[in-house]
């Protein structure tokens, strides 16, 4: 186990290098030019040659290129140039309001979810099963920006119980955490039911109803177990989602975040924070599939003995 | 009688599968339920251990007496009692039917816990003394195993364990061999017939394999399209069989000494549940000796020599099925 | 013997699997140096248990997958490593009825466009009436040839599926395991069709399947194999056994006698992994019979009276 | 030599009529029913309402909904049940294109990644799924930052987005169905791999990952919408409802009904989509593959 | 003591607080720093850190007398040597422009300074008032470089920056030590203890933060939002005057518009007051210039004013050659007349161009509309590819013109691309060639006049500034003694307990 994680952490590496070039030339094709921003406003060629060579943008791609990621590698993700404060700055204060508002709605969906799924499965088929099914469903069918605004009228506005936005106290992350959990917990819901009426229905299920085991023990202590495999693969994958996809909420809400950070920083053309913010994104996503592989082998001996 | 089933009905939804289904299995008895596929083997399996209530089934008529007690109407948590611990259920796939993601041990010790309230570990114990018995070499390391590190033959002695781990009185075993290879088979089905004659318990074996009902069964039932068409000792079925269904099955097997081109089969298929019909007999349409009386009305069980058999026309004593034309 | 129709030399096929980065590939080899010759108008049957590669053989044998090692030769032609359009036309002459007769069919195919469909992959015109023919042959009434599989039994499907291994008029036919999931009612069915077109159109046969009663009823000829090598043949499929393995076979199957009753000595010991086969003979872990030299010696293919047994301690006649 | 016998495979799909049945449950039906109203609103707009999408009254600006404006007027003075009949044209045809190629696309992708395998399928796979694993919106604003806004941007980044998610459930479909023996059957008979892809794979794959599409036009209709939101998707005047409900959410306050009624036709022809894809899925007993891929 | 207050859109997505090199500040700038001079509500310039000036008669140096006692928020004192510290910060950065004029700086007494200038600069004061001429405390501002600004900001203003995160908020805590504040403010410090500005980008979120008490004050009410501030009892606005002006600047490069009779029309087609009422409830007023009309320079005459006029408007372009086609969208050469509008995606911007649209289209023009994000569209105007926009701009001074269009400044910000040999002479006497105000009034006057006369853009709109607030929480200071609410109006603020 521990072999393979570090062989999958290795394996890691080559994927990050070229995930890292595919961004780095990515960014280098997207229109528009940082150092037109930075250049005072009537400024002549020979500045705009001198911000240039600040900003190392005049060298061969291949050395902008190497240049950059060794430094990444040491943790330095450079300046910003329309932001002038060091991206790691920017990416710390941004990362950590991204990192609670998605782990929480990532809880709980997944709490939310899988409690949905459960009890939808387990009366597959009756009006719960199609009554909580179908409201997850009418819940991850409006756009975000939308159920935020109402969430606001309602639980802020009328009822008083909220903030209406702002990243102050445990408070102001209700709302927006239940906004975004609210889709988040339909694949989760949907997800977890289909994964628990396709473990239901194996043999072995009829073994153990077959040995007389209790049928709330069977679905929590084995069915489940099964479920939770796909559960948790899908999950892991969708890491991205809790650092990124919370960008109309962050601005409903006036949250600061990664995802408004990356697509401010990108209409701003400032490059060296999109590349960073990307970079993290994908790591992340690289990270989340590495995490999901490792907990499907601690949850399947199946999987776990293919990796010896 | 260990347990005895008297015209047993069963529907799901609106559908009748099971039409007055009578057998009886003693201790010390192996009862051989065969016939075709669909013919309501596993679900007469079911409806025995209770578990037909699972898949939405409903037992609509009929009596299962198990140890003198009535089990038709027991609700679902006596059932829960009883099964597993008096009445053990080997299902038909070895490979699937154990859980991938628990140890071997965890799952045969569950049994011997939840039905003897064994502690974890005198549950362990138990679990290791019964796989040694089943011939299975380092038990105790097996236990640790997950399945999925276990060869077929061993994971059904794993499933047999469980049936035996909380010493049942009656063990149904639906199908236990037929993903085997042969060799494999050979194995389970003498140790399935081994304890039988050692624990002196019941056993309801549910097989394809005529060749295994001739080996090992005392009694055999056929079921064809949810009735019986003839029940009793294995002997007259093999020897003298009565029902003409009976007889063409056993016309199907290939033997040793038999003529190129003799093995004919049944024409037709069997009919679908959805239009088995009340009121006939429902090999009528495959059957060379049927008459406009088998269309119309229902044959009921009587006796033929030792065995009840349904149909109007019950062959004599010919060991031979009659020339049927493909 | 006459100029055998196929004959395989020294056949072999590895597969390897897993492998990744950083983990080393597993090979094993499914089949291994198969030595076989089927004349016209026989019926070889091959027996084995699960996974000793009966269904790689036939295959190969179909060349649906390629040979890592040996030679295929079809009516005294090689055909190893024929491609493109001779290949397209040896198809003509070679095919194949599968196991599973459900899967076997195209579910979005009507059975009149499963059995058009050898002679739409060659490119032809189907012959009119061609269709009815097959139907009427494989003893399907001619209504069907437009339901689809779904609409079917397993029986009826499995005689779309010889209807269509039959449409281009093959000289030989591989059928591997056409009855394993069929009732043994329907069994007799299939195997009493097979009988009958064997007669009528001058087949040939290559049979597999795992069941040795069957494999001596309908066939002329038997090959047992055992973890990937052909440890016997039998050019009489009554006659008693040489190799240990095949007796084994033959007592683990249960005779449909209650007369006949008899106490089983099951085979102890398990089936090697085919990824670490041992040096010798393969059977040797299992073997009532084994010796030193067994285990550390591959036992040569030798003739007998009835054949040819792979064994250096072959029960004797 | 010339093939005259028709090729199966794609008329089989339609003549099994999942549709048809699918329209006979409940749900399906009503879904179907208002799904099919609302194209035909679209069709129909013109001959439909007197008033143009993009005729301005500003005295009349802000109606609440009336016999004349049965959803009354938006903040320029025009019928907001016109600008809906003319948005549905924009956001279901934008949605639907987009999802037609990308369903394109990752079938193409998909089926020869499955079918051919190896280091093709790897690297096809390692890309998409790391634009699967990036947000939808995180992807949409990006290519339109790149590309420019409009409906071409919001049909590229819809394009992009739902990419992953056909391939996937394509290549799935194709793996599977590979190991099916029909397919060996088929090689075995002289079929090419062409024909095999064409005739037999691709076939039995399209039922699930149509169904799939429609699907995700119903997430592409919320996408187009989100983008709207940030005033990116299609340009004024031509309406859409992402654009509709998102022109300022101070309309909230001053004149709901302009911003309520396009939500709740998003929300209803979304719940609609999903409904009917489901009794689709359903007749097509594939539900569970194609929901979880 | 806390007041939390939203800023103002236009002032959303600032950078940094360092006066010296940022182009946008948000009125925490104004809080953290002082100036030498600042203005009242009359545009009048009176004492902030300077207790008098002086001009010399040939306008070759200004004597500024400091107020005594001022210190930074680290400590050190100002004096007239910070100043001339202060000046050579501006060296090749953003705002250099402002001291163009200034030759150098010198230390007369420790109170007072002497501006040598190159050249007469009557505007000087007007650029000391800006916000971009706040006093960083120069050992300070070069000690921390970048980071000046963002991390830590040494001002001598009202309010300390306690902390500072981009694009979320800033708060800010009250100088005890203040006493120094401009006009009536001065001698004491801020009433209230530590001021938060928040940056909401959701106008609906701001206004039900207001609503709702989780803020005190709107730095700018949306006009969608005033009949309900308005509607709820303890809300209010207060109405200042505006600074900015919204306008639709015309690229004469690119065809039709390289034909002035084309952009004569554009000029004349827009109903500004149509506008007015429709899209901002009848609050401001319609502009026919490029100034705002509390600057003397925008008191031009009649002819060079731009108004609605579809008469002229169509005559206009039936000169030019383009006949309307059936669809009512004219025609030249089988070539219709359409047009991009390029927007930015504020709802107002949005919605505004929506109206241009209509009203262009009933000239027969058809404008096709391009939305950028609000960060974007700067780099887009770079490319020179527009032709029609929707663009506002805030400040007080004549010298906007310049900025806007100096043929120096092509692509950005000059979107009209206006380069005219007549229009760059007439900038040079304006911007530099006067050596007094009321001259350099005349000059400015006839240059806006020119550049009118050319039509290289049309004015739309004059809107005011609607602060906002909850009159539970907080008391403004009314009437209020400057042009804007910062200083002035966060000293006086008072918090209702
Ligand atoms: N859950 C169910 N719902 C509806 N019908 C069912 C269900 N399970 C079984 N049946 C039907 O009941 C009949 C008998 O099924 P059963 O499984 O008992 O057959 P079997 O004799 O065990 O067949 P096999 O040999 O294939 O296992 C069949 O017609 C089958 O279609
Ligand atoms: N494509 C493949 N890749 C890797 N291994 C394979 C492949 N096909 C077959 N094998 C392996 O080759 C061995 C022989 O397989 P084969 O299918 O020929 O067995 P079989 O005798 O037909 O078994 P059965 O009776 O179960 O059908 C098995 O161990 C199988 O796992
Ligand atoms: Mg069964
Ligand atoms: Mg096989």
């Amino acid at each position: 186990m521990l072999g393979f994680a570090i062989r999958r952490i290795l394996m890691l590496v080559p994927v990050f290098l070229a995930v890292s070039v595919i961004i780095f030339l990515m960014i280098h094709m997207l229109p528009g030019d940082p150092i037109d921003n930075l250049l005072r406003i009537g400024a002549g060629p020979d500045q705009r040659a001198a911000l240039t060579e600040k900003y190392g943008l005049d060298r061969p791609l291949y050395e902008q290129y190497l240049y950059w990621i060794g430094n990444v590698v040491q943790g330095d993700f450079g300046n910003a140039i329309v932001q002038r404060r060091p991206v790691a700055s920017l990416i710390g204060q941004a990362l950590p309001y991204s990192l609670t508002l998605g782990g929480l709605a990532l809880l709980v969906s997944t709490v939310l979810g899988i409690t949905v799924g459960i009890i939808a499965a387990s009366f597959k088929g009756s009006w719960l099963d199609q009554g909580l099914m179908g409201g997850v469903l009418f819940g991850s069918m409006l756009p975000n920006f939308w159920i935020g605004l109402l969430l606001i009228l309602v639980f802020s506005v009328s009822l008083g119980w909220t903030p209406v936005s702002g990243a102050r106290g445990w408070e102001s992350l209700i709302l927006p955490v239940v906004t975004i959990g609210l889709g988040g917990t339909a694949l989760v819901a949907r997800v977890t039911r289909v994964a628990m009426i396709d473990a239901q229905g194996r043999d072995f299920v009829m073994l153990l109803h077959a040995k007389g085991v209790h049928p709330v023990v069977i679905q929590l202590r084995h069915v489940l177990r099964h479920a939770l495999i796909p559960v948790v693969t899908i999950l892991a994958l969708r890491i991205g989602w809790i650092l990124g996809g919370a960008v109309t909420v962050e601005v409903v809400f006036a949250r600061p975040g990664l995802g408004s950070l990356l697509i401010k920083s990108l209409n701003q053309h400032d490059y060296p924070v999109v590349q960073a913010s990307l970079l993290i994104l994908a790591m992340a996503v690289l990270l989340g599939t590495l995490l999901g592989d490792l907990l499907q082998a601690a949850m399947d001996p199946r999987i776990r003995d293919n990796l010896k | 009688m260990l347990m005895e089933v008297k015209d047993l009905s069963l529907s799901i939804g609106k559908v009748a599968l099971l039409d007055r289904v009578s057998f009886s299995v003693d201790r010390g008895q192996v009862l051989g339920l065969v016939g075709e596929s669909g013919s309501g083997k596993s679900l007469t399996a079911l409806a025995l251990t209770g578990l037909v209530r699972r898949i939405g089934g409903r037992i609509t008529g009929g009596s299962i007496v198990f140890d003198g007690q009535e089990l038709s109407d027991l609700p679902e948590p006596a059932y829960r009692k009883l099964r597993g611990k008096r009445i053990a259920f080997i299902t038909q796939n070895p490979m699937s039917a154990l859980d991938a993601l628990k140890t071997i041990g965890d799952q045969v010790d569950q049994v011997s816990r939840l039905h003897l309230g064994l502690s974890r570990k005198a549950a362990r114990a138990h679990t290791v003394d019964i796989l040694t018995r089943l011939r299975i070499p380092e038990a105790a390391t097996v236990a640790r195993a997950y399945p999925h590190q276990l060869s077929g033959g061993m994971k059904q002695r794993v499933v047999i364990a469980m049936a035996l781990a909380a010493d049942a009185d009656l063990i149904i075993a639906d199908e236990p061999t037929t993903a085997l290879d042969v060799t494999v088979q050979a194995q389970i089905v003498m140790i399935l017939s081994e304890l039988v004659k050692k624990r002196n318990i019941g056993l309801i074996l549910i097989t394809h394999d005529m060749g295994v009902v001739a080996q090992i069964c005392d009694k055999v039932c056929v079921l064809y399209a949810g009735r019986v068409a003839e029940s009793g000792p294995v002997w007259q079925l093999f020897d003298t069989p009565r029902h003409p269904y009976s007889a063409a099955l056993i016309g199907c097997i290939p033997r040793e000494g038999m003529a190129p081109g003799a093995l004919k089969g049944i024409p037709g298929t069997v009919p679908s549940a959805l239009n088995y019909g009340a009121e006939c007999c429902r090999f009528a349409s495959r059957c060379t000796r049927a008459d406009a009386l088998c269309h119309t009305t229902r044959p009921l069980p009587h006796s033929q020599g030792a065995a009840l058999v349904a149909c109007h026309h019950p062959q004599g004593t010919a060991a031979q099925p009659e020339a049927l034309d493909v | 013997m006459s100029e055998p129709i196929l004959a395989l030399s020294g056949l072999t096929r590895r597969f390897s699997t897993g492998g990744g980065f950083l983990r080393p590939a597993r090979s094993m080899t499914a089949v291994r140096g198969v030595d076989l010759q089927v004349a016209r108008g026989d019926i070889v049957g091959v027996v084995g248990e699960s996974g000793c590669g009966k269904s790689t053989l036939a295959r190969l044998a179909m060349r649906l997958l390629e040979p890592s090692d040996g030679t295929i030769r079809f009516e005294g032609q090689d055909v190893t490593h024929l491609g493109g359009r001779a290949l397209k036309s040896l198809r003509k002459k070679l095919q194949m009825v599968f196991q599973d007769p459900y899967s076997s069919l195209d579910p979005r195919y009507t059975v009149r466009d499963c059995i058009e469909e050898p002679f739409r992959a060659l490119g032809e015109l189907v012959p009119p009436g061609r269709i009815e023919d097959l139907l009427d042959q494989v003893g399907l009434p001619r209504s069907f040839a437009e339901s689809y599989p779904h609409q079917m039994s397993g029986g009826q499907r499995q005689r779309v599926g010889i209807a269509r291994a039959l449409a281009y008029a093959p000289d030989f036919v591989v059928l591997d395991e056409p009855t394993a999931s069929l009732d043994v009612s329907i069994q007799a069915q299939i195997i009493a069709l097979l009988q009958d077109l064997h007669r009528q159109r001058d087949l040939t046969y290559l049979f597999i399947s795992h069941d040795l009663g069957l494999v001596r009823y309908f066939c002329s000829r038997i090959v047992v194999m055992y973890l990937g090598s052909v440890v016997e043949v039998m050019e009489d499929p009554h006659a008693a056994p040489r190799h240990p393995y095949t007796r084994a076979l033959m007592e683990s199957s249960f005779v449909p006698d209650p007369e006949a009753r008899a106490t089983i000595v099951p085979l102890e010991g398990e089936i090697p992994s085919p990824f670490a086969l041992p040096l010798g003979c393969p059977f040797a872990p299992r073997c009532p019979r084994v010796q030193d030299r067994c285990r550390s010696e591959l036992p040569q293919p030798t003739a007998t009276t009835i054949g040819r047994v792979s064994c250096f301690n072959p029960i004797e006649a | 030599m010339t093939v005259t016998a028709p090729v199966p495979g794609l008329l089989p799909a339609l003549r099994r009529s999942a549709p048809v049945q699918a329209f006979a449950s409940w749900k399906g039906g009503v879904a179907g029913t208002f799904l099919i109203l609302v194209v035909l609103g679209a069709l129909f707009a013109p001959w439909l309402t007197p008033y143009g999408f993009d005729v301005q009254n500003l005295p009349g600006a802000f109606q609440a909904p009336n016999l004349s404006h049965p959803m009354g007027t938006d903040e320029f003075g025009r019928d907001v049940l016109t600008r809906i009949l003319y948005g549905a044209r924009t956001s279901l045809s934008v949605s639907a294109v987009a999802i037609a190629i990308s369903l394109f696309c990752g079938m193409v992708l998909g089926a020869s990644a499955g079918y051919f395998g190896g280091r093709f399928d790897r690297a096809v796979m390692v890309v998409v799924d790391l634009t699967w694993a990036f947000p939808e919106i995180l992807v949409a604003l990006m290519l339109v930052a790149i590309i420019g806004p409009g409906t071409t941007g919001t049909l590229v980044a819809i394009c992009v987005a739902y990419l992953a998610q056909f391939t996937r459930l394509t290549r799935a479909q194709v793996m599977a169905l590979k190991s099916e023996t029909f397919v060996e059957a088929a090689r075995g008979m002289g079929a090419s791999n062409a024909a095999i892809l064409f005739h037999h794979l691709l076939p039995n794959c399209l039922g699930p990952v149509l169904v799939a599409g429609m699907l995700a036009t119903g997430d592409a209709i919320i996408l187009e919408a989100t983008l709207g939101f940030f005033g990116l998707g299609a340009q004024p005047p031509t309406p859409s409802w992402g654009g509709m409900m998102s022109s300022g959410s101070g309309l909230l306050f001053k004149g709901p009904w302009i911003i309520m009624f396009p939500g709740l036709c998003i929300a209803l022809t979304v719940v609609a989509i999903n409904m009917f894809g489901d009794a689709l899925l359903h007749k097509l007993d594939v539900r569970e593959r194609v929901r979880t891929a | 003591q806390d007041v939390v207050a939203v800023l103002s859109q236009n002032e959303t997505g600032a950078t940094s607080y360092n006066p010296v090199s940022a182009t946008l500040l948000s009125v925490g700038a104004w809080l953290m720093y002082d100036r030498l001079v600042a203005k009242d509500e009359n545009l009048q310039y009176v004492p902030n850190l300077a207790e008098s000036w002086e001009e010399a008669p040939d306008g070759m140096t200004w004597t500024f007398k400091l107020k005594p006692g001022v210190t930074f928020h680290n400590g050190t004192p100002f004096t007239a040597q910070t100043v001339v510290d202060w000046l050579p910060l501006y060296k090749g950065s953003e705002n250099e422009y402002l001291f163009d004029a200034i030759d150098h700086a010198e230390v007369v007494s420790d109170t007072e300074v002497k501006f040598v200038m190159k050249r007469p600069e009557p505007n000087l004061l007007y650029n000391l008032s800006t916000v971009y001429a706040s006093i960083p405390d120069p050992a300070a501002f070069t000690e921390l470089g970048e980071e000046f600004g963002v991390a830590e900001v040494v001002g001598t203003g009202p309010f300390k920056l306690d902390s500072f995160e981009i694009g979320n908020q800033t708060v800010l805590l009250r100088n005890d030590d203040y006493a120094w504040g401009p006009g009536d403010a001065t001698g004491h410090p801020a009433k209230i203890e530590t001021l938060t500005l928040r940056e909401i980008a959701e106008a609906s979120t701001a206004f039900l933060e207001l609503k709702t008490g989780g803020v005190d004050m709107l730095m700018n009410v949306p006009t969608d939002f005033v009949g309900e501030v308005e509607g709820s009892g303890n809300l209010k606005l207060l109405e200042l005057p505006g600074t900015d002006l919204v306008y639709m600047p015309i690229n004469v490069t690119k065809p039709p518009f390289d034909d002035i009779k084309v952009r004569e029309a554009v000029a004349f087609a827009i109903n500004r007051q149509e506008i007015v009422e429709a899209v901002f409830g009848g609050r401001g007023k319609a502009a026919d210039g490029f100034l705002i009309s509390a600057l003397p320079e925008s008191q031009i005459a009649p002819e060079y004013r731009m108004t609605y006029d579809p008469e002229r408007a169509n005559k206009a372009l039936d000169d030019a050659g383009w006949v309307k086609g059936a669809d009512g969208i004219r025609e030249k050469g089988g070539e219709k007349l359409k047009v991009t509008l390029w927007t930015q995606s504020d709802s107002i911007f949005r919605r505004l161009s929506e109206v241009v649209q209509a009203q262009l289209k009933a000239v027969g023009l058809e404008a096709e509309i391009l939305t950028f994000d609000n960060a974007a569209i700067r780099d887009q105007y770079k490319t020179g590819e527009q032709q029609l926009a929707v663009r506002t701009y805030l400040w007080d001074n004549a010298d906007i013109l310049e900025w806007f269009f100096s043929g120096e400044r092509l692509y950005y910000p000059n979107i009209s691309m206006l380069n005219d040999p007549k229009a760059e002479e007439l900038k040079a006497a304006a911007m530099t060639g006067a050596k007094n105000s009321a001259e350099r009034e005349a000059n400015f006057r006839a240059y806006h006049e020119y550049i009118n006369s050319l039509y290289p853009y049309a004015p739309i709109y004059e809107p005011v500034q609607l602060m906002g607030y909850n009159t539970d929480r907080v008391t403004l200071p009314e009437p209020l003694h400057a042009a804007r609410f910062n200083t002035l109006g966060f000293l006086q603020l008072e918090v209702k307990e």
